[in-house]
């Protein structure tokens, strides 16, 4: 047992609570902030497994950007009062089965499939390396994911602008 | 060193735990919060795998980047129809909302 | 310092402990010895505002605690406000309400652990340095929203608002303006950035970076041409209207923690960090900052506000491209001069 | 006020949204309860609820006999405490056909003019804080501090001054007014140029201020606007010119004058007018004669029965007073047309299409006193 262990399973398990309220939350509002926890423990997994620039850019995008647009969007559908709602529809039961067989199965399949071998030392300068990937093999898909986002941009501001009344 | 399984466990957990929450919440935005979840699990997944994989190629980390960013695209287009929705609906129950044509 | 760690290190290593032992301690150490620095600085930071405002407008300030100058009047007020009593309103979300502000304070402070004070006088010098600051500091926002809805309060939801996309917004010129730096120095790393500006500080070939940055870092920090989310004019005081003592206090703290870092941030980036002739390094830095922190104040009490539109518009509209130009030129002489 | 609808407290979309705005609220210069109704940001509706600073002046001042109500004037618009009682007493004089001294008028019109500047001064100064500009707010207080000083050397008050009287004025200048007031004059003319400085140059507050809250010709006709509010749409109508009154036809200024009507040209009109005041101010210090300051008036005041409707030109505007005589010691009605009451009910009008920011900026443009307003 050593810090890196000790670190891991109190990550996991700060991560794992979280998503845990996320999913199970009353209040709406709760799940997106349990979500912002669940994202820096994600975060600081990265960290300890040598990604510091993707652990940046989690807390950055995840945090800042898709926890803002989520609680932006509780604010403005205002369900926030209605607290004694029912949260989960019928099928919980059902669901319940399904995630749990398919959990079962890739952990199976997780555990029996892949050879587990020793992590190599860690790599000398993540980011450089990272972007160079981006930059040279990669740019490809690198391009089709900005017009992408682009398309997606243009498209969530028609979708959500509101008509005003012509009068 | 924690052992790669570890890894690949709990992102099966977070999997699981975000699947259940798309398939039983009934607000819009809580199914929205349940699927980040469930790419937040295949990202770590994907980055665990790139540092353990014997050459470290980092193709691992790239594939995360373009999930952060895909997951960045849905959720700003996923949330611009749950707007939408709540316009038209006053509601953004999806169970509430089954009507083809109004 | 490097040696004293050693030392420190040393010293358990002969008592024979493991290695954690020594590792916990010493960032427990720096951790307070970070919570004094911030909370002197920011008691300094208020009586400093308050002198400057006053004598912009032809007063005094505080006279009267203390003595000199009435210097001692932070501390007072701070005492007052620790030992008030603590209100949560009935309708709040007690949790949620208690969380905002550490969520809002914890940004500010960890911050703290890239700035470089002086040559190894670093917290951490974290390779993705720059990237750091930029994360962390989008958690205050979340911090924000929490405290706006938290409270019940229809003002303080809209000032949450506000202030979240605001600060959304001036995010994406703050951090394209940084960029032209990045691409000069080709690292992210706070210390190796000041180490590139040996000879020429980066406002020269960056001023309009420079500039893009400040006008960002104050929206950033909600200071007044943009202190929309707390006009009091329209919202009473936005996201903290309900917050009152301890809470408010440290709301206060990381406000002013934060225009210290930014003005920090600035000051590694643009005027050549700890660089200067004979004074010692930290003061130089810290003589950088708090002028670029005397800016700060010196716009705030003399300017009116903006609207909220025009500040949208001022972002995205003028400084987004202009950031966005001076990226691509400093991309293309960066690429000129191979 | 008209009939309002019954506003539901909670509106049940955030998008749509209804925002009480007062009766304690910062920018509302007292206690004015303004009813938003708001799309995302924007005013649909405004409907100002007002009466929370209701005294029954009017009939207070049919139970007092005419002299009384000066004091009761006085808490009208408490910022301009010596037009109201120049209003009143001029109203009196003129119902009982009085004559009035000529310093006594030297007197009135330069204490008038000091007590515009006053005015117009607090109006920059919490104009700015609604702009989120603090430091003008110093600039003028300072300013005002000296006037009210002045004030308080020639009446011993420095709010509430209760200076004139139905007839003339109770007391003379102090000796050392008039060259105090002189240097006054000098130090202030010298200041103006700080607040071009700080508030007219600065090009946030040009932003801010330009085409809001823009107001025609013919609404602000309709709605009898008058003061700086009318002439900020071009109106060349100032009732010291149009209709003079004391001896203003003596003096030689302008009537500044705006174009558009928007929140801009409403701060210019008023800016100009300080300097204007300051000019009428030194020809009167200039020309003020020796003699008597206080008329022939009866011990007891029974104005002849009858009615008569007298208006001076108050820094807000038009200050109408209208009082009905039945011959005896007390007015048997006695109404006061309030500028800021009547500039306010366009709020309604030019308040909508705008921000809540531009919502404050409109309101404070307008200029309101809720003593006045509520009477």
């Amino acid at each position: 047992m050593t810090t890196a262990h000790v670190v891991f399973y109190l990550l996991a398990a700060f991560t794992v609570t979280a998503a845990i309220f996320v999913v199970l939350a009353k209040n709406i509002v709760h799940c997106a902030i349990a979500l912002v926890f669940a994202f820096f423990g994600v975060a600081g997994l990265y960290v300890l497994l040598d990604a510091e620039f993707l652990a940046a850019v989690q807390v950055l995008l995840y945090v800042g950007g898709i926890t803002i647009l989520l609680l932006f969007a509780i604010m403005l559908t205002s369900l926030i009062s209605a607290r004694g709602v029912r949260i989960m529809n019928e099928q919980v039961a059902s669901s319940a089965l399904v995630v749990i067989i398919i959990f079962g199965l890739m952990t199976f399949a997780s555990l029996k499939g892949i050879a587990f071998v020793g992590p190599p030392p860690p790599p000398a300068y993540v980011t450089a390396s990272l972007g160079r990937l981006l930059m040279t093999t990669y740019v490809l898909p690198f391009e089709a994911v900005s017009i992408l986002l682009l398309a997606a941009m243009v498209g969530a501001i028609i979708l959500a602008r509101r008509e005003r009344e012509k009068d | 060193m924690v052992p790669l399984s570890h890894y690949v466990v709990l992102g099966t957990v977070l999997f699981a735990i975000g699947m259940f929450g798309a398939l039983t919440r009934r607000n819009a935005i809580g199914i929205l919060m349940a699927l980040e979840l469930m790419f937040n699990a295949v990202n770590l997944n994907f980055v665990a795998f790139s540092r353990y994989l014997p050459v470290t190629l980092l193709q691992g980390q790239v594939f995360a980047i373009f999930v952060i960013t895909i997951a960045a695209a849905e959720a700003a287009v996923g949330l611009a129809i749950v707007l939408g929705l709540y316009r038209n609906f006053k509601t953004i129950n999806v169970d509430e909302i089954h009507l083809m044509k109004w | 310092m490097e040696k004293l760690v050693e030392r420190f290190y040393g010293a358990f290593a002969a008592l024979g402990v493991s290695s954690v032992v020594p590792q916990v301690t010493l960032m427990v150490a720096i951790a307070i010895a970070m919570t004094l620095f911030i909370s002197v600085s920011v008691m300094f930071m208020i009586w400093w505002e308050r002198k400057i405002s006053a004598h912009i407008q032809v007063r005094y300030g505080p006279m009267r605690v203390g003595g000199w100058h009435g210097w001692a009047q932070s501390i007072a007020d701070g005492i007052k406000l620790l030992l008030k009593e603590d209100i949560i309103p009935a309708g709040a979300d007690r949790f949620v309400f208690a969380l905002a502000p550490i969520v809002v304070f914890a940004a500010a402070f960890a911050a703290y652990v890239i700035i470089p004070f002086g040559p190894n006088l670093i917290v951490r010098d974290l390779n993705i340095g720059v990237l750091f600051y930029i994360s962390i500091s989008s958690l205050a926002v979340v911090g924000i929203v929490m405290a706006g809805w938290s409270s019940n309060n229809k003002y303080s939801v809209l000032g949450a608002l506000r202030s979240a996309a605001q600060a959304v917004s001036y995010e994406v010129p703050l951090v394209v303006s940084i960029l032209g730096v990045i691409m000069m120095v080709g690292s992210l790393s706070m210390v190796k950035i000041v180490e590139a500006q040996q000879g020429i500080w980066f406002i020269v070939p960056q001023f309009v970076g420079f500039l893009i940055y400040l006008t960002a870092a104050i929206a950033e920090c909600n200071r007044l041409p943009f202190d929309i989310p707390e006009a009091e004019s329209e919202l009473v005081a936005g996201f903290h209207v309900e917050y009152s003592g301890m809470r408010f206090a440290i709301f206060f703290l990381a406000e002013y923690a934060n225009m210290f870092t930014v003005s920090a941030i600035a000051t590694t980036l643009f005027l050549g960090g700890w660089r200067g002739p004979l004074l010692p390094p930290w003061l130089w830095f810290l003589l950088k900052t708090y002028f670029l922190i005397f800016i700060m104040m010196w716009l705030r009490w003399t300017l009116a506000r903006l609207r909220v539109d025009q500040l949208m518009n001022l972002g995205w509209k003028y400084l987004l491209p202009l950031a966005f130009l001076n990226m691509g030129i400093t991309g293309l002489v960066l690429v000129l001069r191979g | 006020m008209g009939e309002t609808e019954i506003l539901e407290p909670v509106a049940e979309l955030m998008e749509e949204m209804y925002v009480n705005m007062g009766p304690q609220h910062p920018s509302t210069h007292g206690v004015l309860r303004l009813m938003l109704k708001l799309d995302g940001e924007m005013v649909t509706e405004v409907v100002p609820y007002i009466g929370y600073l209701h005294r029954c002046h009017e009939k207070i001042g049919e139970n007092r006999i005419y002299v009384q109500v000066i004091p009761y004037t006085d808490r009208l618009d408490y910022l301009s405490s010596m037009y109201n009682n120049f209003g009143y007493v001029l109203t009196v004089e003129r119902l009982m056909g009085l004559q009035v001294p000529e310093r006594a008028e030297f007197m009135r019109v330069i204490l008038a003019e000091l007590q515009r500047i006053a005015s117009h001064l607090i109006w920059m100064g919490t104009f700015g804080l609604d702009l989120g500009n603090f430091t003008i707010f110093m600039y003028c207080f300072r300013e005002r501090e000296k006037i009210l000083d002045l004030f308080e050397s020639v009446s011993g008050q420095r709010l509430n001054y209760s200076f004139y009287r139905i007839g003339g004025m109770p007391m003379d200048f102090p000796d050392s007014f008039l060259t105090e007031c002189k240097s006054f004059l000098e130090w202030f003319k010298q200041r103006l140029p700080e607040y071009d400085a700080v508030m007219t140059d600065n090009i946030i507050f040009q932003k801010r201020v330009q085409g809001l809250g823009r107001l025609d010709q013919k609404t602000a006709i309709d709605y009898a606007i008058s003061g700086p509010m009318l002439r900020g749409t071009g109106i060349t109508w100032d009732l010291r010119r149009n209709d003079p009154y004391s001896i203003y036809d003596r003096f030689d200024f302008e009537v500044p004058v705006g174009s558009s009507g928007d929140v801009w040209d409403r701060y210019m009109v008023r800016r100009r007018e300080m300097t204007e005041s300051v000019k009428i101010v030194e020809q009167a210090l200039r020309q003020l004669p020796p003699g008597d300051i206080m008329g022939k008036v009866p011990k007891k005041l029974k104005p002849p029965a009858g009615d008569i409707y007298s208006r001076v030109e108050s820094p807000r505007g038009e200050l109408g007073f209208y009082i009905v005589s039945d011959g005896s010691e007390k007015p048997y009605r006695y109404k006061v047309r309030s500028p800021a009451y009547v500039n306010l009910s366009v709020l309604p009008v030019i308040g909508p299409g705008h921000l809540v920011a531009d919502m404050v900026a409109i309101l404070g443009s307008i200029d309101i006193v809720l003593g006045e307003v509520d009477r």
